[in-house]
């Protein structure tokens, strides 16, 4: 796909304003799916997704988990990565400027063990151009508080999103997890700390085990669980904070085609996320686009805000 | 050029049992497919099996724009895979991967192969030969009928083979391993490529590293996205090394200077 | 399958005893899924099942929630039956006694919305004869405590565990409800009011949109996510819980097959419970003895609890 | 004998666009199924799709032990389904349900159908016949296509059978509701049976309510056990009902006194 044939066809409009984050079409490749947006260069045009949020990064290296780092599960799978990644500084001075070049709308995914790891990370961020928001991931487990994760305790969500706010004009968008009792005191929390938008879900903690070795599979013994089998943990989710959240949503979990993304746009996602579906099908972020706008044509739809949380209204 | 095509099967049989060759026109993938490298292929239409699946170049012929590949049913993917019929279409996606680094022409290499790990030395060895290099096979075959298929091929490309397997019903009996080191030290090897289970690839680097051959492996790892983005197939190639190589991206081939 | 017939042969101890639930065989059939025991009798033996819990009973008779009740999903579904059930009397009277002379392992499934009510139904069961367990459903909305999910808070599920234990002899095993953030404290909670045994896990909480006409697809919005989908979910809650609580484990969720069910031994479960996979496949329960059986002959193992926990050893 | 079995099958075709009829050798299923019973078909050996989908008994030969079904492709079961060739095997559960209740000898039925929904229809015509009943059918096709492979198999049961089609490419021009006003004033209607789009039944319950003519409805519901164990597939058939029927094991059939 040449930049210069990207002109589009009229129709409804499918651009978002995600609170604050524009994109040009409602669809955003997860981090940790799509690296730093060259990986997939022979199969699709960075620049003509909606947003591509790289990689998550840390103030320093990591060198990630030991393998195995995957694994199939029953539509869905495993991952530990680790969080692999070449620390901040590397990002901002040889991904970024490539990426910035390249005309790709950028969200940082940002990751810690402190409160102070974030914001430091954020603040190398906010300095740079051509960076459109900062995604928050908060299933990291906090060192200072024993381990617990972030993202499982709304006092510690609120802190750590009004503490890269503080750092960083950028539009602040926290990834929640999904493994909590209650999905919307954390969102509320994290409106709470400043939030723009909430992105959700995160990968379900889940394991499995080989019965050969007897062992678990994965070097780390658990691993995010994500793919087809925890959609409707997303979508479940999703709904119950577009009914008590005023924030925009990136919906994803599971996503593998056009009518996921509507289910998930249904259920009160301003735009919709892909991860697991992309290494299905590496085109997905166009056939979505597509897929979308010909949805809203065919019902006589001017722009997808009108169906962003229709399943509400009945 | 890498793509993903809806590549349309022209020709799929059980060539021994369990062992299926499967031939598909995916003429731009085929374009510029270098020996070494994989496709990633979609097993079947719904969510389970989700991923894609990675098989070698078994065989290309960038001509007609037509891949082939050999592979082992081990798994659901694999059985789902066998049940495609002629005139059916598969979706794959490649060329991926870094393939073998190819030596100066003229050369006599070494391929050692074991199980359906032969797969990408046979394409590798058609190339090599078309570069007019003396070429020799060893392997290891898991019974006489995969053993037969396996010899049938290296004959078509000219390429001498000795085949090993452990009851000896044909060429050598035992290992490839026992076979390399009875034939290795009577001929002239500039570099070995070896592919097949883990432990045979460790013996055949060791063998090559003590006798100063340079020499490349093929390795394997469960993959999700096949184009280094997911960092899901790392490998430590040498216990002190610091970082993970991804098996897709910077391998599947890699040197063995680089391995323990 | 006639019960003379029933002569096992010799092998492999697979009978186990359950915190004092004795089954003959590891494999129970999970409750909702199996009705009275008598729905499947012309594909499988109730009385050749190492378990029978049977459905979800309150004090009163329930009607259960409106269609539509279920809905496919990838390697799942989602089911929002809404505890239809005749009311404990009805169970009492009519269902059991056939159970009794059929010569089923019956384990009663309670369920309610205050304590009171798990304590009334617990102690109409405990006077019966031919109900070998309790399983407590503690996935149901206390509605003395504003609708809060009894299994969401480990102070109510000390409390209703303790209140059932007071009112029978018979063994206790609550069923611990996923969607929480830390299971370990729910079960230790469970423990704490004198569980027995602890089964885990029941339904992810989830949902599904019909894009055409943009609503839930479930007439109660919010149903749960059971199948293949849950199992990673279910063997790390089930992995985390077998670390830190000495209680025997009743595993289950997602099992369709003997390597499945190997992976819930090898997590920590002592027994396990198949529920969705019986829709696909009625004589699960016999398949999956027989293939534990076989497991154990072919690695030289005597009885099933040199399996459990096996993945916690190396 | 209710039964899981795997079905061998026998003939598998495409009868008119994206419908298929499919015959399968199931003994004990077929031994003692009864018109208007349903069998569980599991679609495909993983675990996406994941549970049976349920088909009406389009034929059943029980000295054969052979059962006929009649399928259109809806959705990714069904499009699975579709793919299973001769000689293959399909897991299938059965038989299901409350079948029709069967009329005294001799009397005038009217059967009416819509759709894949006259699938059950064919089955207990052919019962009705041979318990001598006279049997007219009336019946709402999508296409012409689709209405000749109906046609032609009341044709060979010696039922006459009158088509609609909206485009009035066969028969009548318009709904099988619009024909039924239209023929059964001037014939004998002892009895109705009838099964197809909710709003076609609805309009035909209607009718025979109106006209005090017995009968019975085949309904649909999404299921998951198919036995009446898990209560998945709830309807309630008035609005006063306190309770919900199970679709699976109180009917698929109902009488028509119970409907609103
Ligand atoms: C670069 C590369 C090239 C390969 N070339 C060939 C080839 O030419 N011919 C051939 O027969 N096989 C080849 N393989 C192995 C092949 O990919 C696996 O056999 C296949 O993915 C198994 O899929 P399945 O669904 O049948 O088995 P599964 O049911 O998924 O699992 C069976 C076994 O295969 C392993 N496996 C599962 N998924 C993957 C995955 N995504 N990547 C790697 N291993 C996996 C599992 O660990 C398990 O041990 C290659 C693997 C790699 C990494
Ligand atoms: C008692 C009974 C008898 C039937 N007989 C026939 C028949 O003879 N011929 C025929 O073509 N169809 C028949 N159907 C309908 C048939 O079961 C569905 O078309 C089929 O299950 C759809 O599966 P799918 O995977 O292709 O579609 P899906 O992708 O699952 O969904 C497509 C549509 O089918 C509906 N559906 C999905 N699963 C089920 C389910 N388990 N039960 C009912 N509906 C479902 C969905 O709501 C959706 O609208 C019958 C249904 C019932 C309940
Ligand atoms: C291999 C892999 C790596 C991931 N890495 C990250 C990460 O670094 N940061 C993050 O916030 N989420 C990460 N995720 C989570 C995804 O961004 C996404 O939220 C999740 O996979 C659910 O969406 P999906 O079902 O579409 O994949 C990762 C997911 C996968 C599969
Ligand atoms: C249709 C259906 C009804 C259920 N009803 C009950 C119930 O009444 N009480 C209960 O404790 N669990 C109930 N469950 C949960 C199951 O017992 C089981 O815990 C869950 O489905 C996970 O296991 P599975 O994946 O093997 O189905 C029900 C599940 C299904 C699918
Ligand atoms: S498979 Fe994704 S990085 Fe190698
Ligand atoms: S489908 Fe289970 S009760 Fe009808």
């Amino acid at each position: 796909m040449h930049k210069d044939a990207a002109i589009s066809k009229p129709g409804p409009d499918i651009s978002v304003n995600l609170g604050g984050l524009w994109m040009k079409n409602p669809v955003a490749a997860a981090s940790g799916t799509f690296g730093y947006g060259f990986e997939y260069q022979d199969y699709i045009d960075s620049a003509s997704i909606g947003a591509v949020i790289v990689k998550g990064t840390t103030l320093e290296k990591r060198v990630g988990n030991p393998p195995p780092r995957i694994c199939e599960t029953a539509a869905g799978m495993l991952n530990a990565i680790g969080l692999e990644n070449p620390g901040v500084e590397v990002f901002v001075t040889e991904y970024l400027p490539r990426l910035r070049q390249h005309g790709v709308t950028v969200v940082a995914n940002i990751a810690g063990n402190t409160v102070e790891d974030y914001e430091h990370t954020a603040a190398i961020i906010d300095k740079q151009s051509g960076v459109a928001a900062i995604e928050l991931n908060i299933s990291c487990p906090n060192v200072k508080q024993g381990g617990l994760q972030f993202g499982t305790d709304p006092a510690m969500v609120e802190a750590v999103v009004a503490a890269v706010k503080a750092r960083t004009s950028l539009p602040v968008i926290p990834k929640l997890s999904p493994n909590v009792t209650d999905i919307v005191t954390i969102a509320r929390a994290a409106q709470r700390g400043g939030a723009d938008a909430l992105a959700m879900i995160n990968t379900l903690l889940g394991m499995a085990i080989d019965i050969k070795t007897r062992r678990p599979v994965l070097g780390n013994v658990f691993g995010g669980l994500s793919g087809p089998a925890i959609k409707p943990v997303a979508l479940r989710m999703i709904y119950q904070v577009y009914r008590e959240v005023d924030l925009p949503i990136l919906g994803g979990g599971g996503i593998v085609n056009t009518a996921d993304a509507l289910e998930f746009i249904m259920a009160g996602a301003t735009a919709v996320s892909i991860g697991t579906g992309l290494f299905v099908n590496p085109t997905l972020p166009a056939e979505l686009s597509l897929g979308i706008k010909q949805y809203l044509t065919e019902h006589g739809l001017d722009k997808i805000g009108d169906l962003v949380g229709a399943a509400h209204r009945f | 050029m890498p793509a993903v095509e809806k590549a349309l099967v022209a020709a799929h049989q059980e060539v021994a049992q369990g062992l299926y060759e499967i031939e598909v026109l995916a003429p731009q993938i085929a374009s510029g497919a270098r020996p070494g490298q994989f496709v990633h292929v979609r097993p079947g239409g719904t969510s389970d099996p989700l991923l894609r699946r990675p098989l070698s170049l078994y065989d290309v012929d960038q001509e007609l724009g037509s891949i082939t590949l050999l592979y082992k049913v081990v798994g659901r993917g694999t059985e789902l895979l066998s049940r495609v019929k002629s005139r059916e279409y598969i979706d794959m996606m490649g060329p991926l991967g870094r393939g073998f680094t190819l030596p100066q022409t003229g050369q006599s290499i070494l391929l050692i192969g074991g199980g359906v790990g032969i797969a990408p030395l046979i394409y590798l060895a058609r190339v090599l030969k078309a570069q007019d290099c003396t070429v020799q096979a060893a392997y290891g075959a898991a019974s006489l009928q995969d053993a037969a298929v396996y010899q049938r091929k290296f004959q078509q490309l000219g390429i001498e083979a000795w085949p090993a397997t452990m009851d000896g019903s044909l060429g050598y009996q035992g290992t490839v391993v026992g076979l390399l080191h009875q034939m290795a030290p009577a001929i002239k090897i500039d570099m070995i490529y070896t592919c097949g289970p883990e432990g045979m690839m460790k013996a055949v680097t060791d063998y090559a590293q003590s006798h100063q051959i340079p020499g490349e492996v093929s390795l394997e790892e469960t993959m999700a996205c096949g184009v280094g983005a997911c960092l899901g197939c790392a490998r430590k190639l040498k216990p002190e090394d610091a970082d993970y190589a991804k098996v897709c991206k910077d391998g599947p081939v890699f040197s063995m200077d680089l391995m323990a």
